[in-house]
């Protein structure tokens, strides 16, 4: 085992997924002879030729609705949208296609596709090239939702995907592309969906994060570990399926949540998560449940470091959670 | 599959025994609706050549994937009515588990790809199935249908420009039929002819009477071969016309004139085919006339076969969402169920 | 005034806007001659021409993109999308387009539009008539959502959406377009947005709701008013801007909540108001917030009226919840 | 606007400058970016005489549509150069409030829409401009920028279908740059050509030397002339290249020849103009030189200005959502602006 980046484990999965089965397919923009705009597919054309990495016309709803194609065909397509921003286009092939064939076929033709996409800001991407909208998806029953935040849980999770007979949509934090490093088993070795990763423990207060949060959020679990207060910081790797259980097991613990993510507040994936806690947690909880998010405005461009939660802003939301009343 | 080109008389006495089949069923499921027994339903009639002569020009492993007025192709395939019905009565017999409007069905077996109702998306599920028998080394077709109005959708043009560019063997098989919904055919597109259409993605488009089960044969069988050759897609604009509504909720007298149908009734795909089928001396008029009758009386069958079915079960409900229900849903099924136990929900 | 239903109430709204305004124009699909699938727009067409009630091609992105365009040179379009259910090939242009427009261009280029759409189950319309999906536009920031429950709301809601000069997507719920019926106020009587609406007052529990649930709770509270549960219906009217101050102050008096909505539950609208209340009102909580909402799954047909929250379903939750611990 | 045709001596001498003043420009955006100044750019370099030759044959009261590559026709449009380094550094002078990435710039005085980054979107945007500019009676068109990549998209299939349906007037400018990012134009469609998409919606497309600045006048002052008329839209196809990388984020030389940018170079559409014109007399060595190094004085003082701006004010985050924040905007302003003023939150 090498220390990898979280771009590189991508590449390493999507690399073991084809060696090893040839139904395997890639597709999308810029995917191919350029090894795609992140490098996520770099040497894949090289290895595996034109007819398993294709480059597609700029056309997401293409991309989507070839993906589902091939799989209704027997294929393991697996389709890159370049940012999540530009997922739009595909949107109908993705909620009325990909999300309810199965339901709609009564079974007879799942839609086996994974769409890979980049997302989430802190790169300097403005309002195009930084959306996280993962609430899109979650609330569209039907697909699920895959956030790694290690270049261990993004080898071992997209792998679970491109074998898993549903639609998945694997959102990769692409602000961690290069920054996020760690070792990462050799070979295909799988992570499954649905377990939530307790990435600190700490018994003073839960926090749930996701994809590029999860480093931001350790980082503020850290500043507030001086203050004596210990943090239990919670990735949950999979929005859909959800870990409800360690959600709940945590809190029952602690008594007390932060969530955290990037995308605004309202009506956010954070919502489903505050809610959760409060139903199921009510008589166990000792204070509010706090989302620390972006806000609601669309993603801006010269203002992003104040837009995006901070190690400060999150340090500051776990401490106010923790010792209020 | 038969032959490339004009039909043999086999093919044409099949494809009229299908035709009158489909309009008898046709009839009923409109009939069932107006009844009360079925909760919509969405007429062929008129379109019947263009539909059974495109599904008997195609082999048993191609792909056809539908719009919502495909009886006509459902037929030729193969599906059995009582398949059909099922779905139309949405019971437990029905392959799609009574999640769907009537006309909405699919049969794996049969490489007909279940109906969803959004316009135009099957059109380019249509070019990803063809990539991937490419792929695969299948020398199979996949053939979308749909209307004058899905040539307006996003996925016309993403599914025509794809199919294109990996040269995918797609026939695409457009029914012209004057209108969508209360559009006409000439507001809808401005360009002359919509078979033109597929030049702007570098392939032929071809026009051809649809109402003439010949014609459509021919040149769907002839696609069909430039397909499997590896020369690409085709578009086929078969020009045909909607005799009824566009559905049972629709009422077309708001918007087009009688004389326009009176004129269409005049070439009428199924009088045209008896008539050029009784000139040749493949069927005479009696011969016609229980055609006719046994397509009745096959019909009912099916549809006192498909009434006997109960509903679905509640509890299936929560089957298909994924290949394994999550716990969330899980958790949910079990308080349905103790609701619908308790009485608290009632069908 | 007169009785008149829902989708005659939204007839009229147009029919005012567009006799004041003649910059109002109306564009969709079978809205012209046909006169809507619904009629909403019937009698337009004839009586201000093909100039102002234009019938379109079948292209959700071109009439979306067509009426943002038209704001942009000062008309203020009204376009109708058939179903909500087909709303989704136009999801680029509203939520890249439409929705960020303001911002981006930073105060220069408002979209001045209303998407009109039919929303909802109990018609019999199986997975693809029946949808709402409200909460894909509620975290979206920038537009605005509206969903009236009565003819009286309909015409003055529409009628402040029209002139109101941001992008707001008016959710009309079919299934009561004929049933729901009331009088109406001659005119250009307009309601204003974020003002929720007491449609019951009550003392022991505040259920939430809006557009085709709202007759459905307003039915449940009589049915627990025989059990001597005194329930506070509120008619949330509008999404965003959402009245949150009534929200809190309902909770506050009654200590307990209900939510209901005919969408999934899961990431569902439902979920931010469940957060809104905990997060706000946990002092005040005397028993968990309850949503009532449609299940995890598409939307079915043969079983639709046990996918909808019922009368007695509802009556159930308001029940336990009025009367637990 | 001009001259119907071909351009003038004064046209074309304008035009020149324009080029001039863009290239330098273009040139000074990339070097900012890499010298860390601004956080990104997109060069137009190479596609100048379709950009300044399509603006001046408009008129000021047309509606513009950019993309992101279109600084040319900003220019020639007359937006100030500080304008668009003001957007570039994102700072409180630009017209944006900094809330886009550079590139994105808009301007209302000038009808110059503000850029979104999604392919395409523009274009049936133009054709709702178009639509409501007949519906006004206004004798103006609208004109959507976009490139060879975005003929793919689902709005380029909608507006222009739109577009012919209602006769709106609309030029649909199309830059063929060989390019969409990595994929080559043979490979984004198989049509043989761009411009003869336009058939399928029923009204003109025409190929134009993308690199002839007097070619492209002409062209786009003829469409215009057109539109104004009543005759509809037009699509023009400039052929043209792209020189630079897509953006400061790309590499070309992981999917281009070096020979193939090579025999472009000997196509610059500066030289070549230049060349034109001292071949005409109307304009000699000495001239040229002159205006080459004013532009670069002219850029250099506009960065100069616009790099003394600050960054904008935080508490402008939360304005334009809305045309009034809702109470939950100002809700959040106020926690915002706590942590801002503690220190919490720092740029
Ligand atoms: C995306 C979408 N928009 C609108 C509708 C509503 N709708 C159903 S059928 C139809 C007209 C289709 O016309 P055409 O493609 O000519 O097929 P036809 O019904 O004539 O066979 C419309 C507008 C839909 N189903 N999907
Ligand atoms: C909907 C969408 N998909 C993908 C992208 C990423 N992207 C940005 S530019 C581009 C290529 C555009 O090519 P073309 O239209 O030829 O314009 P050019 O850049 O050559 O001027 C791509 C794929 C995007 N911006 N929007
Ligand atoms: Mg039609
Ligand atoms: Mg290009």
């Amino acid at each position: 085992m090498t220390e990898v980046t979280l771009i590189q484990a991508v590449n390493q999965a999507l690399k073991v997924a084809m060696a090893k089965d040839p139904d395997v397919i890639l597709l999308g923009e810029d995917i191919g002879v350029n090894g795609g705009v992140f490098r996520a597919t770099d040497g894949l054309y090289k290895e595996f030729g034109e007819k398993r990495v294709l480059d597609t016309p700029l056309s997401e709803n293409g991309i989507v609705g070839m993906a589902i194609g091939m799989a209704l065909q027997g294929l393991k397509p697996v389709a890159e949208i370049q940012f999540m921003d530009f997922i739009y286009p595909a949107f109908d092939q993705i909620v009325s296609e990909a999300a309810k064939f199965r339901y709609r076929s009564g079974g007879e033709f799942p839609a086996h596709i994974v769409l890979r996409t980049p997302y989430g800001g802190g790169i300097k991407g403005g309002l195009y090239h930084s959306q996280s909208t993962e609430q899109l998806f979650t609330s569209t029953p039907g697909i699920k939702v895959v956030i790694p935040s290690t270049p261990a849980d993004a080898k071992g999770l997209l792998l679970s995907a491109i074998f898993d007979e549903d639609p998945v949509l694997f959102m990769e934090p692409k602000r961690i592309y290069r920054t996020a490093t760690g070792e990462v088993p050799a070979g295909d070795v799988r992570i499954p969906f649905g377990k939530a990763r307790i990435a600190k423990e700490g018994s003073d207060v839960s926090v749930f994060a996701y994809g590029s949060m999860v480093p931001q959020t350790l980082q503020a679990a850290n500043v507030v570990e001086k203050m004596g207060i210990h943090a239990e910081v919670v990735d949950l790797r999979t929005l859909v399926p959800l870990d409800v259980d360690a959600i709940v097991a945590s809190v029952e613990k602690t008594g007390r949540a932060v969530i955290v993510h990037e995308a605004p507040k309202f009506s956010g994936f954070g919502a489903e998560l505050s809610a959760t806690i409060s139903e199921r947690c009510l008589y166990s909880l000792k204070a509010p449940v706090l989302r620390i998010t972006g806000y609601d405005t669309p993603f801006p461009y010269a203002l992003e470091n104040l837009y995006l939660p901070s190690v400060d802003r999150i340090a500051r939301g776990i401490e106010r959670t923790a010792t209020s009343a | 599959m038969s032959e490339v080109g004009d039909p043999s008389k086999e093919t044409m006495l099949r494809g009229f025994r299908l035709m009158v089949l489909g309009r008898a069923a046709d009839e009923r499921g409109t009939n069932l609706q107006r009844q009360g027994r079925i909760g919509f339903y969405v007429p062929m009639n008129g379109q019947e050549a263009a539909q059974v002569g495109c599904g008997l020009a195609l082999d048993a492993q191609d792909w056809i994937l539908p719009a919502y007025r495909e009886l006509g192709v459902a037929l030729a395939r193969g599906i059995p009515l009582k398949t059909l019905f099922d779905q139309f009565f949405g019971n437990s017999a029905d392959l799609l588990k009574g999640r769907q409007m009537p006309c909405h069905y699919g049969y794996r077996d049969y490489r007909y790809i279940t109906a969803s109702s959004p316009i135009g998306t099957q059109i380019v599920l249509a070019t990803g199935i063809a990539a991937a028998s490419l792929y695969k080394g299948e020398k199979v077709v996949s053939v979308p249908f749909f209307g004058d109005g899905a040539t307006s959708s996003s996925d016309f043009h993403a599914g025509m420009n794809f199919a294109g560019v990996y040269k995918a063997p797609v026939i695409f098989f457009l029914q012209n039929n004057g209108w969508a919904i209360s559009l006409p055919r000439e507001k809808q597109t401005r360009s002359p002819t919509l078979a033109e259409k597929a030049e702007a993605y570098g392939f032929p488009g071809v026009q051809v009477d649809g109402n003439d089960f010949a014609a459509v044969y021919k040149a769907v069988s002839q696609a069909r071969a430039r397909a499997v050759a590896g020369e690409g897609p085709t578009l086929i604009e078969a020009l045909t016309f909607r005799m009824g509504p566009h559905s049972t909720s629709d009422d077309p007298t708001r918007y087009r004139k009688s004389e326009v149908v009176a004129s269409w009734r005049e070439k009428d795909p199924i009088d045209r085919l008896q008539s050029e089928l009784i000139a040749k001396g493949w069927l005479d008029e009696a011969g016609a006339e229980k055609i006719h009758e046994e397509a009745k009386l096959e019909v009912q069958s099916a549809i006192d076969a498909a009434e006997k079915s109960p509903p679905p079960d509640p509890s299936t409900l929560f089957d298909d969402v994924f290949k394994e229900p999550t716990s969330l849903l899980e958790e949910q099924r079990r308080e349905f169920l103790e609701m619908v136990s308790q009485g608290v929900l009632r069908p």
